[in-house]
């Protein structure tokens, strides 16, 4: 399945009238497929509720951007808000869904997104932690395997965390899985089958 | 999720004995009258209520001490020379008093809305706020730690909302309510007037939608 | 020296653009001697600055009041705020003045001023132990002696406190008391001699 | 005190070497570019700032790295396609870097404006930004104990402000603006538009004037 197409399945999963935060990368796609009635609200950590989405450079105004910092729009019903304001938000459990990418997430939801732990990297953090530790629900978006082959839902990360036991949801370009107290459940495949996922994965899936 | 427009006994149905609410409003100004005489109808009662003061006259939350409904008050000044109801209740035995200095009630209830577990206060060291309680010297100043203050529903009075629930405030009666919307797994906001979305000025807006699942509109 | 006079002294020792907060009851009467081009901008803590006099019921606006519930008036340049950012000025150290009524002041600037202390009063405490924490300079304003003549400056509050060490003056009725490190100064007198003072107080004193 | 309108050199004369500098924006918006060119003017140097991140491109916060006068920068996201200047002193060891997650920064910078002394946060637990802290469960939760940023001083950009020093900001460029200005000693705010007293309505100021001591008027 395409980011695209993925994109799409996150966007109908997201419940009306939902606050939503859409991780810079991929998730940020989403915002393209929300239907207007939904009545969805993004949130964006740099201070504003009722994001639109990124608009070409043209019509970009340097005062209003996203947290990947791309010019975006503003809707109507739109707040703004400063940093402590809007991560009290974030940490305080107001937002329902946010949606994130993910180097690792492992068996009990731990959340790997920020650091490769490669020696010579320059570490950045940004709000992942803020958003793992906050949202009411912590969803992934990924490519389930690593371009070399590796699974990325593992038993546990080997990567730095991000947060622990957050994610509830993780939805990759072949399955979509379950985070529950008993286990990893796949939801859904697009593709493979569920004996085929097992193979590839070190993690115990229990069947839609 | 969405915030409902509804009448305001609708709007307090959810509100249970025992709940802890948070009400709006310093001496009169915000106070959410309206809502709490819906509260008072419903009838729920062994209430917890989180207020700077402890009712002024015999309207709003006067009325609802009046009533019997409240175990508990949570207040930064509960004397005043109106406060005849809660007087008499306390010096009844018919109602506890929880007195919080009136920055940390803010500040309590702001922690509660913002995830932090507790906060070290320098307010009322070597005062009998502090006696027994946990303090910590940090840079050569003593603090007392203090706790978040959640509540289980919160009664506040904005001026104008649009239809999301995002809410603007007039003048000193902002006081308690954008605190009390972020502190509360329920917020329930009585304003003057609601306007279509898109109305007021993003720039403007003083408690965003996300923090409001109810609104009542009271004509002033 | 009359509390008008007394206030009128307290104001004209308020320095220029100075940020104030006045306590309830006499301290409020303070605004009245205020230069309108000395800058001074006033606080209330239930969430303004820029705040005006008291004003005549007939233009009383019930969304705008002091902390003492009075009616008042907006001047320009004022600014509204909520409770919590209201008391993080307070308590972050930003107000320059605030000036209180006291029950009791101690000679090393202890203050009591919520609570006699009475097995049967019903306390409330407000916003005076953020303020007695919080503004940079405490200023008392009060009268030296109570009805029946028992000193409130004393070696050692009985009253219960309001915040410890804070208070930096005392502005009362016969005298001004500055509290310094090495002891209580007189700054000046009205009426008595400095002899006359200490012979009244159990607070040791230093000549002006 | 009385906020001062000045130039932008005149406004930082008082940063000296060493001081910590609070530094506004989320990338491009909301830096005080002119703020920054001026700081680097001024001359002084060895200083720690914090901004969420390290500077883009070669202006602003770029440009003050590049001139070597940042000792070590404290912030949540200094890895950026353009964040060139950073990354070459940071591999070359001559500038020291303290990963703070965003909302710290932010939640922090609150603290030190507001007294508060230290609290406990949920952020980071389980995390390498966790290691060696000291945690505390509260109601079954885990947290870490975070403390208060203070400034020397405060670089901010907003939109407008009226003579006394009341700000507003204009759309997301005003993230850090308002945090910062209350944490700092000293807090300098270059606006595109200064205008008279009384022509911001005072239900829509995000900073009053108590926290601005130097204003500079800079057209975009």
């Amino acid at each position: 399945m395409k980011i695209d197409e993925l994109a799409q399945v996150i966007a109908a999963d997201i419940p009306e009238g939902a606050y939503v935060n859409l991780g810079i990368g991929q998730p940020t796609s989403i915002a393209r497929y929300l239907k207007p009635d939904s009545g969805v609200v993004l949130h964006t950590e740099n201070g504003m509720l009722g994001m639109g989405e990124v608009v070409p450079a043209e019509e970009a105004d340097v005062d209003l951007t996203n947290a990947g910092k791309q010019p975006v729009a503003e809707l109507p019903g739109a707040a703004y808000f400063h940093h402590a304001d809007s991560f009290a938000m974030m940490r305080g459990g107001h937002l329902d869904v946010c949606v994130m990418g993910a180097f690792q997430v492992s068996a009990d939801g731990d959340l790997a997104n920020w650091h490769t732990g490669a020696p010579d990297a320059i570490p950045a953090v940004g709000g992942a932690m803020d958003l793992a530790v906050g949202a009411k629900e912590v969803w992934v978006m990924m490519t389930l395997f690593t371009r070399t082959g590796a699974p990325k839902l593992v038993p546990a990360c080997t990567y730095p965390l991000t947060g622990k036991a957050c994610v509830t949801r993780v939805y990759t370009d072949v399955a979509t899985f379950l985070i529950t107290p008993g286990g990893v459940r796949v939801r859904e495949t697009h593709g493979l089958t569920v004996e085929e996922l097992a193979t590839r994965l070190d993690v115990p899936l229990l069947a839609p | 999720m969405k915030t409902q427009v509804t009448d305001a006994l609708t709007a307090v149905q959810e509100i249970n004995d025992s709940d802890t609410v948070l009400v709006g409003g310093f001496g009169m100004a915000g106070m959410p009258v309206e809502l709490i005489d819906a509260l008072i109808e419903h009838g729920a009662g062994d209430l917890t209520i989180v207020s700077n003061n402890a009712g002024n006259g015999d309207t709003g939350l006067a009325a609802l001490i009046a009533a019997g409904r409240v175990r508990k008050m949570v207040c930064s000044f509960p004397r005043q020379a109106d406060s005849w109801h809660f007087d008499s209740m306390y010096r009844a035995g018919k109602i506890e008093l929880e007195l919080v200095p009136q920055g940390n009630l803010a500040e309590r209830m702001r922690a509660a809305g913002a995830g932090i577990g507790a906060f070290y206060c320098p307010t009322g060291v070597g005062t009998p706020i502090a006696e027994g309680r946990e303090t910590r010297v940090i840079d050569g100043r003593e603090y007392v730690l203090e706790y978040p203050i959640h509540g289980d529903v919160a009664l506040i009075r904005a001026h104008v909302a649009d239809r999301l629930g995002n809410l603007v405030y007039r003048k000193t009666a902002r006081n308690f309510g954008p605190v009390m919307a972020t502190a509360a797994k329920l917020t329930i906001a009585q304003v003057s007037r609601i306007v279509e979305i898109g109305e007021l000025d993003p720039e403007h807006i003083v408690t965003p939608s996300i923090y409001v699942n109810r609104l009542v509109e009271v004509a002033p």
